[in-house]
This record gives structure tokens, C-alpha cells and sequence, in this order.
């Protein structure tokens, strides 16, 4: 059938056009009514405000999600000329965007750092918005303007902290790489555009994969292609070669942003990353031949130096925001493991599931620690770790939850970040062919990664727990900062004691929204994993899309 | 003929942008960028899409060089002379950074076959009976981006529309003065008085 | 099948029709570019701003109640040569330390838009030098490159008062390109087509000038203004203005680079009224023309399927050429009473191949009727109508002309954050809200019959609407427009305005 | 025309204009000067997304024109880009009196 739209694809978009709206009405509001207001009430109103958006935006996703896209589940829920993804990722990973601006606009509320609430919340609705788009769009343009809409204004938010000179800092800095990577991760797409004709990318996938097509093989073009595609997503997600901009934006960004910055943004570009390189780049994938190495090797290394650099560089930080920093990039290093896995391995659905299991937990466990960051802006005005120090003998509550993020982020067993690890490193270990070694490889460094991650976790406790307090004691937290805390450190420990439900959802998830161009299987299934997760059909019957009928 | 006019013109475009890339003062460095934008639009022409032209001229020529202009007068001294020099490292890093993208660049294009073969621009005849949809983007290319931009990617062309509400929000806040600003020592007078007037 | 695939789809066949029609105009593109520079820029246009020189100082003198130039010649008729003889004989002097290739290229560039904005503006029948099918764009974009000129002239002489000029003048362009493009679109809308000709034709012919209609008069307007400040006439000449920065971008000018400074500037004051009459004004068509357009009726000879792309035949035998592209539009009435509209796809003898955008089915009998005159074949300059045409187009050019040295002379100087407000506060919203007002006056007028609609019920409900729209943008802005007091936290449009007006002032 | 540009010609072009872009990234120490060596980087996309689009076959699912509409897109991106750094540069210089890249140091790490 001729691909269209009709009023379902505008009803299935409803929550992303209500919020652009909102946005919107946040500027109008702040201009007329509340203009009057002081900077502390109006912050306080517009954020409320702005969580009410979301929380309707989130319902609205949640009942669209039951009435029309719950029991789809094939590879057609593409809306809009097929250029966006209507379905179970769309509706699941917009909910948790938006759990995730949620928590970020409790952390706004904190203290003032900026004049402009208006400005700031619609600025922050409007990066929700175009994460929402990038995790949805199938369609390259789709894809880099909303990559390019949520950069933009993350680099006004990292700036807006107009009464500090670092925060004018970060945010040039974060604008320059910024920008010089997009500028990189378009010429790569002008060239994969030369070599398949589309942007479609479930298009590309399949050109790719035609019998023709001898993988990347005596194919520079598309070699300089995948690598500059790589440098765009490695700096969203500040990996290794590309992760000059990291530490200095979220040391000067507010500490909000900065949550914002390595949660929302972060998890957007790395789905966005797996579709791209897994979906429409996975035929390039794989070391065929000694001859024609894949992304994957070139990812690998990227991988391991990214974690490797983060952790120990992390080692020496005094400064909380900037050991979150590095902590991120180290997990931007294990998470590009589980992308080699969905790009190489024979269970793509499993893997990509995997992935996003750590994502989540991920993103929540660290919007937590930046919570941490937020209490010590508020009352002390500066983020050493050494301003934790007792903290845990006066709030011991949240020592606790404390205690459970930083086993969760160093991956100890009864949290949620052990289980991410393992379900990522398994589908890892689980891959076949050329790349085996590599992965053994890269799987092991990630362990040992952990060990040394430890260290850095461990001095927080330290602080917290064992170290006498020789500052101005913290005031009571409010709300605004014991939520994100409590959702972080919670569900950390939920999903630690029902990994598989959320496991389950994330693969109906990547089943139903991910699809892959068929390939030459390299290699046969791993009995092992079958143990730790039920054995799943490979994705070769992922039927192309074209032909199936709209929901 | 044409393949002459094409030589000719890129080979004053690339001097354009190694005029934009290397020259001393900044004013100059955008007039050149100029330049290089008209070049483009002339490509542009060459390749039968007349309205990309005129929308690079209108945009760039027009508005993005008029902002850098703006950003070059609010920042330099007046002239607009660069005051700071390139270290050593960089510039050597600059120049292999060119020759190896550049080298890889060629061979890669040179090595891949499909393009190598594309000799010959391919005509879309345009019949009474028969048409392509392509030829006819190329004949009338404003009706047919206005229909694509309504239907195939309307979602982008609202997203387009949000990115450039949103720059233009934040920009506007970024470079207005206000109470919270730090004020730097030499700062110039808050830019939201009145300009200067005759009265 | 969904009514968005890319197939083959019956306004793609109408583009292709326009398409081909605009190749038959190109045999003679070469030659009229050829004539169309020498004669233009050797002879018409400098006569013209000569003229239009010295109609001003008259003018001026009369306002002010002088007598003006009468010395040189009868009446002073030749001072225009003395001035350019001593604009020429003077010597030209490039400012010590100035970039001098740039120095030189900022004039040239102001004459070069002016120029080519002329290039698209449709004179008379066959008398536009160039027919582009996307006119309206070229015109925008070359028109832009004005700000690039002004802004060069003022930095490369080295003066501080050019400097200020020139950025307060970028600033001002800047800003009051916007309502100006705006103010274009419900023309694009109505004439459905970027090419100059086809609007002039839409008015002549279809719809009568573009001005007689609320949203109309309002676009009329607002392109007025924003024109008068695009060329930097009083009380807009900020960016020249004498009592504060000595003559602002061209301080440094002397001899005849300031001549072609001169020049530039009353060409554009020519061109853009030009444009102002081509788009709103109806070119050089007379009003109410289009009322008197031949109209036939005829009977449906078959029954005729349109979605099929069918032969439709006339059973009369009709005066009209309906040949494709000459703008016919059949208008068939079933006897349900339900009517559409046709274009002419092609045509074989008295078989016309009608285009459709939906299916719709006609039977045998229905009333057929040609809502168009035949349109004149463009191709060339000779014909007889242009003997009305060109003096009807140069009187209305020449009357705006007129209006803008009376507001010259009766209005002073704006003050310049005034002058940002007003473009930012007042003429944008304006002219967003006459783009919903020009689709309302489409919807109702335009669409149904082909801009024979109920004109009536358009100004009924247009007009309203269009005064609600100025008076609440007046009424938002009016205590604004007091001096800004700390208080008030200003708005994010005077926010953009001021950010633009801080450029202007810290440029100095 | 009797004589064609073949496809390579204009990709040769785009190449070279681009890695002069990347060069000037490097080499420029003003952010206006980064901001300018960008627009050239993009202008050498958008030519290969035009050039690709005029010669190269595409797939019936694809429209008409998308590589224009990518190009189409990439200029609405680099307007708002530059409209952004632009005021970014502003506000850095209003603290540091310079707008060079390698001035800004207090952040570091």
C-alpha cells in the first residue's frame, strides 16, 4: 500500500504535539501572568507546572500504549510516511524521557540559578520533545533534525546559568564539539545516502544486506561513512576520542542539566545509535574476512578506551559533578559493549534488550546521584565530595539510598546495575564468529573495569559513612531532592529483585520496534545463555515492512 | 563547455574557503565565506535545483552571514583583526588533518564503483503521457517541496519549526544583559537602553 | 489508496503543463536579458532615477513651500545631468587605512540587487526580462544581499559613524525583512504560483487586484511600510541619519562611488514599488478588469469522467484559444448544481483534455462555462494591450513614489528602538495574523469558483476579523511603546528586538 | 549539453571544500572563525545530498526529492546553529573579553 498518514498517526503522536504546546504556554505564562512573580515563586510555579505537562503527557502515552498499540506487535507500527515508529518503543521509551524530565524538573526546583524559568522549562520540554522524535524517528532527516533540536537546546540549557562563569563556559565548549560532530555525522549520512539512494533507514538496512553487496569489504566510502557516523554518536554519548566536552559541561552546566545531560540525552542517542549502526549500518558490522574488517573492531576500541579513560580518570576527581562525569563515560564505555552485541550477534532482539536495561537503570541511578550534587549547590554552593562527609550519621536515609545507587552503578549483586551488567556481558559473550575474541576481550575489561570503578564509588560511601563532618551541615532536603533520590535508589533496588520484569518489557520492546536487515549468520547459538535467558528466534524472519499492513 | 565553467568555478571556491579557513581578519574571512556560499549556490544550479540556490542565497548569504557579522563586531576589536595566534602543533595538526581526510576521501570515491559509473547525468524525460516523479521535482521543484513538506515530512518540518523557536528563545536569552549577569569590569553599558539618538 | 502517495497525480500533470509553458518562454530568455541590460542599465533606469531625483527635490520644495531646482534648463528640467556631470568630475577619495577592494564592492553591490530585484518585475506583456517560475523567491533572496552591501560600505571606510551606521542599518533591514516576506505569502496563496507573471495574470484576469480585500489592504500596508524601511527613506533613515551619525554607511563616500550609492538607493525606491504594484496593484492591469472577462457558456456534449483524464466535448463551437497554459479554467455545473473547476491539459481541435484534482463524474448535459478570458500568449513584447499596459503600471509606480516623498516630508525621524519595536512588536504580529486572513479570504473567495466566488461574504467576514487583529496588536502595544520603565519585565518580542537594538548600540 | 559532469566531479569538490572546514576547526582559535569553517563543512554535505539526489537511482519507497529535503533541512539547522553559537560567543565574551576558543580556563580536567 502507498504509505500515508491518516488522523491514528496524529492520535498515536498526541503526546509529543501536547507537549510542544505546553512548552509553548510555559513561555506565555511566564510573560503574562507570572510576570510579576519573583524568580523564586515563579521557578516553583512553572515547575509545577512543567511536571503537570509531563505527568498528563506520560498518561496520555501509557493509555495510547493499551488502546492502540499494546497488542501490535510486528514489525509495521510505522507512522507517518513510515518515517516515525508509532509503536511499543515509541510509547515506552517516551514514557521514560519523560520520567526522566520529570525528575529533572524536581531537581530545577531546587534553587535558583537563573533568572529565565520560562525560558529554561520550555527549553527543557521542548530537548523532552525532540528526545521523544529521536527515539522514534525511522528516517535519517527525521533522526538528525531532532539529534540536532535536542543538542541545541541542551547547549542553551547548559549555558542559562547566566550568574556563573563556568556555565557560559560549558556551554561554548559543549556547542563547539557539538557542533563540529554533527557536522561529521552528516557527511558520513550524505554518504550513506550516495550509497543506497534512501533515508529510510529500515531501507538502508535492506540495500545493504542485498546479495550484491560484499559487507564493507574494498568499500572505503562507506568505511569513512560508518566512521563518521560513529564520531556524531560518540560525542552525543561521550565516548572516548569525543569525550573532551563531557567533564567541563557538566561541571559547568546546573546540576539539573548535567542529570538531564547524562540521563535523557544519553539514552536518546544511544537508541537512536543502535537503530542506526545496529538497523541500518548491521551488515557492515561483522569481520568477515580478515580483509574486510566491520565497525565492530573500530567500535571495540572505542569501547575499551572509553571505559578504561573514564574509570581511571574518575579515580582522582574531588569534584562530585565531575566524578559523575566520568563515571558516565565509563558507562558510556560498557554500554557501547551491549551496541556491539545487537550490531554482531545472532540474538539482536535479546541484546538490544540487554542494552536497554542498563540504560534505564543507568539513567535513573545517575539522575540520583546528580540529586546529591543539587542538595550541595543549594546549601553550600560548592560539589567536593568532601562536603558529603558525614552525611550519613545525620540523613541516614539517605545514606541508605546512597549505599544501594552507588552498588547499583558499581554493579553489586543485589541491585539493578548487577543485573544490567550481566544480561549485557552475556549477550556479549554470546556472539560468534571473527569478533569472538574481541568480545571475551572487551567483556573481561569490563569486569575489571567494575573492580576499579569500586574505588571512586566507594570514597562516596566513605565520606558519607565513616568521615567526621567538618562543614556547615546540609539543610533538610525537600522534596524536590529526596524524590529523584528515592525513585533513583528504589527502582535500583526493585528491578535488583525483579530483574525480569522489566527485562520482558524491554524485549517486547526492541522485538516490536527494532528491525534489522537480514545477514549471513556467522555463527551458532550459545547453549550457555539459554540457562540465564529463554532462547529467542533469531530476528531472520524480521519481515521487511514495507509490505505489512498500518495498524 | 560546462565542464570547463564547473573547473573554473570550484576551483575559485575551494580558494574561497582556504581564504575563509586562513585569512587574518576575521571580516575578511567572512567575505570570502561569502564567496564560497555563492559557489555553492552555483552548484546548486548545476545540478538543476534552482531553488536550493535561491534559498542558499537567502539564508546564508542573507541572514547567516549577516549574523556572523553581528558576532564579529560584538566580540573583536572593530576591524575585526585576529589578535590570536595558531600554535605550531595546532597548525601542523590542522594541515594532516586535511591531507588524510581528503586523500581518504578521493580514494574512497574513486574506489567505489556505482559512483565511478554515474558518468552521464541521468535525464528524467517529461512527456505529456509518461513523467517521473523525479523529473518533474526537477521541473517545478517549489510545488513539489511544499507537497513533500506537508505530507512525507511533516513531522520534520514541525520539528524544524520547533528547533528554530527554540534558538531563537534561547538565543535571545543568552546575549540579553540582566540582573544576574556578572559584569565584567570593562563591560560595555547593559544593551537594553535605547540606541543613542539625535534628540 | 491513500490521497498522499507520490504517484502520478493529476496536479503533478498541471505542474508539468506550467512546465512546459515556461520552456516555450525560454527560447526568448537570452535575448531579452541582452537587450534587457543594455537598454536597462545604459538608459531606461538612470533616466528614471534621475528624474525621480529631481521630482523629489521639486516636491519637497513645494512641501516645504519653495520653488526647488529651476535654474538648469526649463523648469530645472536638466539638473539631473548637472548633478551626475559633478558627481563624475568630482574626485573620489578612498579613506587612508580603508580596505579598498571592499570599499568599491559595497556600491556595486547595493546596484547589483536593485538590479536584479528589476529583473523579475513583469513591465507589460512580455516585458518581464525574465520570467522565473519562482519569481517571489529569487526577488527575496536577491533583495537580501542589500543588508551585505550597506553593512561593507560602513566597515570598510574606517569610520566610526559609517560603523554605526552601517550596523544600525543591518539591524533595520534585518528586522523589517521579515513582515515584508510576510506580508507577501497571502498573495503567493491566492495567485497560487512564485512566478511574477502568473500573479499579474491571476489579478488581471481571475481575481481582480490582490488590494480590493481586507487581508488585501492589510498586506498592502505592511509591505508599504516595511518596503520604506528596506530602502531607508524617512522616518526610517536611521542608518543616514544626519543629526546623529554625520551620513551614516556612506560618510566616506565621495565623487561617484557615492553617485552609485545614490543611484542604488532611488533604484531600489523604483523597485520596490514596482513590486508593491506587480503584487498588489495588479501590475499593469486596469481595475476591475477582470469583470469584464469573456465568459461562454456551453453544453457538455458527453458524459465526462475527469478523474479519467476524458475528452470534454464543447458542443459549441467556443472564440476562446483554450490552449494548455493559456489559464483557462472550465467550470462545469451538474445538475445537483454541484459545480468544479478545470484547468485545460491539452487540447485537440475542439477536444479539450481537462485536468481534475478529485474524480467527480458529469453526465451529458451539464452546464459547462468558461469562467477565464483568454489569456494573451506572453512570448512577445508587440502586443497591442501593451500600449495600455506599461503606462497604467508606470502611472501607479510613480503615484507610490509619490506617497513615499509625502510621508518623507510630513513625518519625522524614528527613534531607533522605536524603530525595532514597531517592526517587532507591531508589523510581524500583524503579518502573521493576515496570513490566517488571506486563507479565510481564500477559503471563502478564491477556492469554490475560481475568485468569482461571493467577494461579498469574503469582506463580511474578513473585514472584521481583519480590524479585531489591528486593533488588539495596537491595544497590547500601547503602553508599551512608553518609555521602558525597570519594572516591567519585557516581553520575549521586545526581548529579540532589543537584543538586535544592543547589537546597533554596542557596535559603536 | 553535449559534454556532462560526471558524479565524482562535484563529490571531489565536496570532499575537498569539507576537509578545508575540518582544517579550519583545527586551526581556528575565534569561535567565529569555528563557527564559519562549520557552515563550510555543512555547505559540502548539502552539495553531496544534492549531487547524490540528481544522479543516483532511488528506491520507489523514497520521495521524489529527499535528498533536497535533507539539504532543505541542514540549511534550517545551520541558520539556528549559527543564530545559537553566536549568542553563546556573546555571552562568553561579555566575562572573558575574548572570544578564542582556548582563553576559556576555568574549567579543567
Amino acid at each position: 500500500m502507498a504509505a500515508g498518514f491518516s488522523l491514528q498517526d496524529f492520535i498515536l503522536f498526541s503526546p509529543v504535539i501536547l507537549l510542544t504546546g505546553w512548552g509553548l504556554l510555559t513561555l506565555i505564562l511566564d510573560l503574562t501572568v507570572l510576570s510579576r512573580l519573583g524568580d523564586t515563586e515563579r521557578n516553583r510555579a512553572l515547575g509545577l507546572w512543567t511536571i503537570a505537562g509531563l505527568v498528563s503527557s506520560v498518561v496520555l502515552c501509557q493509555f495510547l500504549a493499551f488502546e492502540y498499540v499494546g497488542n501490535v506487535s510486528g514489525q509495521d507500527n510505522l507512522i507517518f510516511f513510515d518515517t516515525l515508529n508509532g509503536g511499543v518503543l515509541y510509547t515506552q521509551f517516551a514514557a521514560l524521557v519523560l520520567l526522566f524530565a520529570i525528575l529533572v524538573t524536581c531537581l530545577s526546583m531546587v534553587w535558583n540559578f537563573t533568572s529565565h524559568w520560562g525560558e529554561y522549562y520550555a527549553l527543557l520540554i521542548w530537548s523532552a520533545v525532540s528526545m521523544i522524535v529521536l527515539i522514534a524517528s525511522e528516517d535519517l532527516i527525521t533522526l538528525f533534525l531532532s539529534l540536532e533540536t535536542m543538542t541545541i537546546c541542551l547547549y542553551l540549557l547548559t549555558a542559562m546559568e547566566k550568574s556563573k562563569k563556568r556555565s557560559a563556559e560549558a556551554g561554548l565548549k559543549y556547542f563547539v564539539y557539538g557542533s563540529v560532530s554533527s557536522a561529521l555525522f552528516l557527511f558520513g549520512l550524505s554518504l550513506v545516502y550516495g550509497q543506497t539512494g534512501s533515508t529510510s533507514i529500515d531501507m538502508i538496512g535492506q540495500i545493504l544486506s542485498g546479495a550484491e553487496r560484499p559487507g564493507l569489504s574494498g568499500n572505503l566510502a562507506g568505511g569513512v561513512a560508518v566512521l563518521m557516523i560513529m564520531v556524531g554518536f560518540g560525542f552525543k554519548i561521550s565516548a572516548v576520542p569525543f569525550h573532551q566536552w563531557a567533564p567541563d559541561a557538566y561541571e559547568g552546566a546546573p546540576a539539573p542539566i548535567a542529570a538531564w545531560l547524562a540521563s535523557g540525552s544519553k539514552l536518546a542517542s544511544l537508541v537512536a545509535m543502535v537503530k542506526v549502526m545496529g538497523g541500518a549500518l548491521g551488515t557492515w558490522s561483522a569481520t568477515t574476512s580478515p580483509t574486510s574488517p566491520g565497525w565492530v573492531g573500530l567500535l571495540a576500541l572505542i569501547s575499551a578506551a572509553t571505559m578504561t579513560y573514564g574509570n581511571f580518570t574518575a579515580l582522582g576527581q574531588t569534584n562530585l559533578k565531575r566524578l559523575l562525569a566520568y563515571s558516565s563515560i565509563a558507562h558510556a564505555g560498557y554500554m557501547l559493549v551491549g551496541v556491539i552485541a545487537v550490531g554482531i550477534s545472532t540474538r539482536r532482539e535479546e541484546a538490544a534488550a540487554a542494552l536497554f536495561f542498563y540504560l534505564v537503570i543507568y539513567g535513573l541511578t545517575t539522575i540520583a546521584g546528580f540529586a546529591l550534587a543539587a542538595w550541595l549547590d543549594r546549601d553550600l554552593g560548592t560539589e567536593s565530595v568532601d562536603d558529603l562527609n558525614g552525611l550519613g550519621r545525620r540523613h541516614p536515609y539517605v545514606g541508605v539510598a546512597v549505599c544501594v545507587l552507588m552498588l547499583s552503578m558499581i554493579g553489586i549483586p543485589p541491585t539493578a546495575g548487577f543485573f544490567g551488567k550481566l544480561y549485557m556481558f552475556m549477550e556479549a559473550l554470546n556472539v560468534g564468529g571473527q569478533d569472538k575474541v574481541t568480545m571475551i576481550g572487551l567483556v573481561a575489561l569490563g569486569l575489571f573495569n567494575s573492580v576499579v570503578s569500586a574505588f571512586y564509588y566507594v570514597r562516596i560511601l566513605k565520606a558519607i559513612f565513616l568521615r567526621e563532618t567538618d562543614r556547615k551541615p546540609l539543610q533538610n532536603m525537600g522534596p524536590e531532592i529526596s524524590l529523584p533520590l528515592a525513585v533513583g535508589a528504589g527502582l535500583a533496588l526493585f528491578f535488583g529483585f525483579q530483574p525480569a520484569s522489566l527485562l520482558e518489557d524491554m524485549e517486547v520492546v526492541s522485538r516490536s520496534g527494532l528491525r534489522f536487515a537480514e545477514r549471513p549468520i556467522a555463527s551458532e547459538e550459545r547453549g550457555v545463555v539459554r540457562t540465564i535467558l529463554p532462547a529467542r528466534p533469531a530476528s531472520a524472519e524480521a519481515a521487511p515492512p514495507t509490505e505489512a499492513p498500518k495498524p | 563547455m560546462i565542464q570547463a565553467l564547473f573547473i573554473a568555478l570550484s576551483a575559485f571556491g575551494l580558494l574561497m574557503a582556504l581564504g575563509t579557513v586562513f585569512a587574518r581578519n576575521l571580516v575578511n574571512a567572512a567575505l570570502f565565506l561569502v564567496a564560497f556560499f555563492f559557489v555553492i549556490a552555483c552548484q546548486f544550479v548545476l545540478l538543476e535545483a534552482e531553488f536550493m540556490a535561491a534559498i542558499q542565497v537567502l539564508i546564508y548569504i542573507g541572514a547567516v552571514t549577516v549574523i556572523l557579522m553581528f558576532g564579529i563586531m560584538l566580540t573583536r576589536n572593530i576591524q575585526g583583526d585576529e589578535t590570536t595566534t595558531v600554535s605550531k602543533r595546532w597548525r601542523l595538526l590542522g594541515l594532516g588533518a586535511f591531507g588524510t581526510v581528503c586523500t581518504v576521501l578521493v580514494l574512497g570515491i574513486n574506489a567505489y564503483q556505482p559512483w565511478t559509473d554515474l558518468a552521464v547525468r541521468p535525464e528524467f524525460p517529461v512527456t505529456k503521457d509518461s513523467t517521473t516523479p523525479r523529473g518533474q521535482a526537477i521541473l517545478s521543484m517549489t510545488p513539489t517541496v511544499g507537497r513533500e513538506m506537508m505530507t512525507r515530512y511533516v513531522v520534520a518540518f514541525e520539528l524544524a519549526g520547533l528547533l528554530l523557536t527554540a534558538a531563537l528563545v534561547g538565543a535571545v536569552v543568552l546575549a540579553q544583559h540582566d540582573s544576574t549577569d556578572i559584569v565584567n569590569a570593562k563591560a560595555e553599558k547593559p544593551g537594553t537602553e535605547p540606541a543613542v539618538t539625535g534628540s | 489508496m491513500s490521497p498522499f502517495d507520490m504517484t502520478m497525480t493529476p496536479e503533478t500533470n498541471l505542474m508539468l503543463a506550467q512546465s512546459i509553458y515556461y520552456d516555450k518562454v525560454d527560447l526568448w530568455l537570452w535575448i531579452r536579458w541582452g537587450l534587457y541590460l543594455f537598454a536597462g542599465f545604459f538608459g531606461v533606469f538612470p533616466l528614471i532615477v534621475a528624474y525621480i531625483v529631481l521630482a523629489e527635490r521639486k516636491l519637497a520644495a513645494r512641501f516645504q513651500d519653495r520653488i526647488g531646482p529651476n535654474r538648469v534648463g526649463p523648469f530645472g528640467l536638466l539638473q539631473p545631468f548637472a548633478d551626475f556631470i559633478k558627481l563624475i568630475i568630482k574626485e573620489s577619495i578612498v579613506p587612508k587605512g580603508a580596505n579598498g577592494f571592499v570599499h568599491l564592492l559595497a556600491p556595486m553591490l547595493t546596484l547589483i540587487s536593485a538590479f536584479l530585484v528589476l529583473a523579475v518585475i513583469p513591465f507589460g506583456v512580455g516585458l518581464a526580462p525574465v520570467d522565473l517560475p519562482s519569481g517571489v523567491l529569487y526577488m527575496v533572496s536577491v533583495s537580501s544581499i542589500a543588508a551585505l552591501s550597506i553593512f561593507l560600505a560602513g566597515w570598510s571606510s574606517r569610520n566610526k559613524y559609517s560603523l554605526l551606521g552601517a550596523m544600525r542599518g543591518v539591524a533595520q533591514l534585518v528586522s523589517y525583512e521579515i513582515p515584508q516576506v510576510m506580508s507577501i505569502l497571502p498573495v503567493i496563496l491566492w495567485a497560487g504560483s512564485l512566478s511574477m507573471v502568473s500573479i499579474v495574470q491571476a489579478q488581471q484576469y481571475d481575481q481582480g487586484w490582490f488590494i480590493f480585500s481586507p487581508p488585501g489592504i492589510l498586506g498592502f500596508v505592511l509591505l508599504l511600510i516595511a518596503s520604506i524601511a528596506e530602502v531607508n527613506r524617512a522616518p526610517f533613515d536611521l542608518p543616514e541619519a544626519e543629526s546623529e551619525i554625520i551620513a551614516g554607511f556612506h560618510t566616506e563616500y565621495s565623487g561617484m562611488r557615492f553617485g552609485l550609492f545614490f543611484l542604488g538607493e532611488y533604484l531600489n525606491v523604483f523597485a520596490v514599488c514596482c513590486l508593491t504594484t506587480t503584487l498588489f496593484l495588479g501590475g499593469g492591469s486596469l481595475p476591475f478588469q477582470s469583470y469584464f472577462a469573456g465568459r461562454a457558456e456551453h453544453m457538455l456534449a458527453a458524459p465526462f469522467d475527469a478523474s479519467k483524464d476524458q475528452i470534454l466535448k464543447l458542443n459549441a463551437h467556443h472564440e476562446f484559444p483554450l490552449n494548455p497554459g493559456s489559464g483557462f479554467r472550465i467550470e462545469i455545473t451538474n445538475e445537483a448544481g454541484r459545480s468544479e473547476a478545470f484547468q485545460v491539459s491539452h487540447r485537440t481541435g475542439n477536444d479539450l483534455y481537462l485536468l481534475a484534482n478529485r474524480p467527480v463524474d458529469f453526465q451529458a448535459g451539464a452546464n459547462a462555462r468558461v469562467t477565464a478570458a483568454a489569456r494573451p500568449d506572453f512570448a512577445s513584447p508587440w502586443h497591442f494591450s501593451n500600449l495600455i499596459m506599461i503606462p497604467v503600471f508606470f502611472a501607479k509606480v510613480f503615484f507610490l513614489i509619490f506617497v513615499m516623498f509625502w510621508i518623507r516630508a510630513t513625518l519625522p525621524r524614528m527613534r531607533a528602538d522605536r524603530l525595532m519595536a514597531f517592526a517587532w512588536k507591531t508589523m510581524v504580529p500583524l503579518a502573521i495574523a493576515n496570513i490566517f486572513l488571506g486563507a479565510i479570504w481564500y477559503e471563502i473567495v478564491i477556492r469554490p469558483a475560481g475568485g468569482y466566488g461571493h467577494k461579498l461574504v469574503g469582506w463580511a467576514v474578513t473585514g472584521p476579523l481583519t480590524l479585531a487583529a489591528i486593533a488588539l496588536v495596537f491595544r497590547i502595544n500601547r503602553n508599551s511603546y512608553q518609555a521602558n520603565d525597570p519594572e516591567r519585565r519585557p516581553t520575549l518580542i521586545s526581548r529579540t528586538g532589543e537584543s538586535l537594538l544592543a547589537a546597533t548600540t554596542q557596535g559603536q | 549539453m553535449s559534454q556532462q559532469i560526471p558524479l565524482t566531479w562535484f563529490l571531489y569538490f565536496a570532499a575537498a571544500s569539507f576537509s578545508i572546514g575540518l582544517m579550519g576547526v583545527l586551526m581556528r582559535r575565534n569561535a567565529i572563525g569555528v563557527l564559519m569553517a562549520i557552515e563550510i563543512m555543512l555547505n559540502a554535505a548539502n552539495v553531496n545530498f544534492v549531487a547524490f539526489w540528481r544522479y543516483g537511482p532511488t528506491p520507489a519507497s523514497e520521495g521524489p526529492i529527499s535528498g533536497v529535503m535533507m539539504a532543505l533541512f541542514v540549511v534550517t539547522v545551520a541558520a539556528a546553529e549559527v543564530a545559537v553559537g553566536v549568542g553563546l560567543i556573546l555571552l562568553c565574551y561579555r566575562r572573558w573579553r575574548a572570544a578564542d576558543v582556548d582563553e576559556l580556563d576555568s574549567l579543567s580536567g
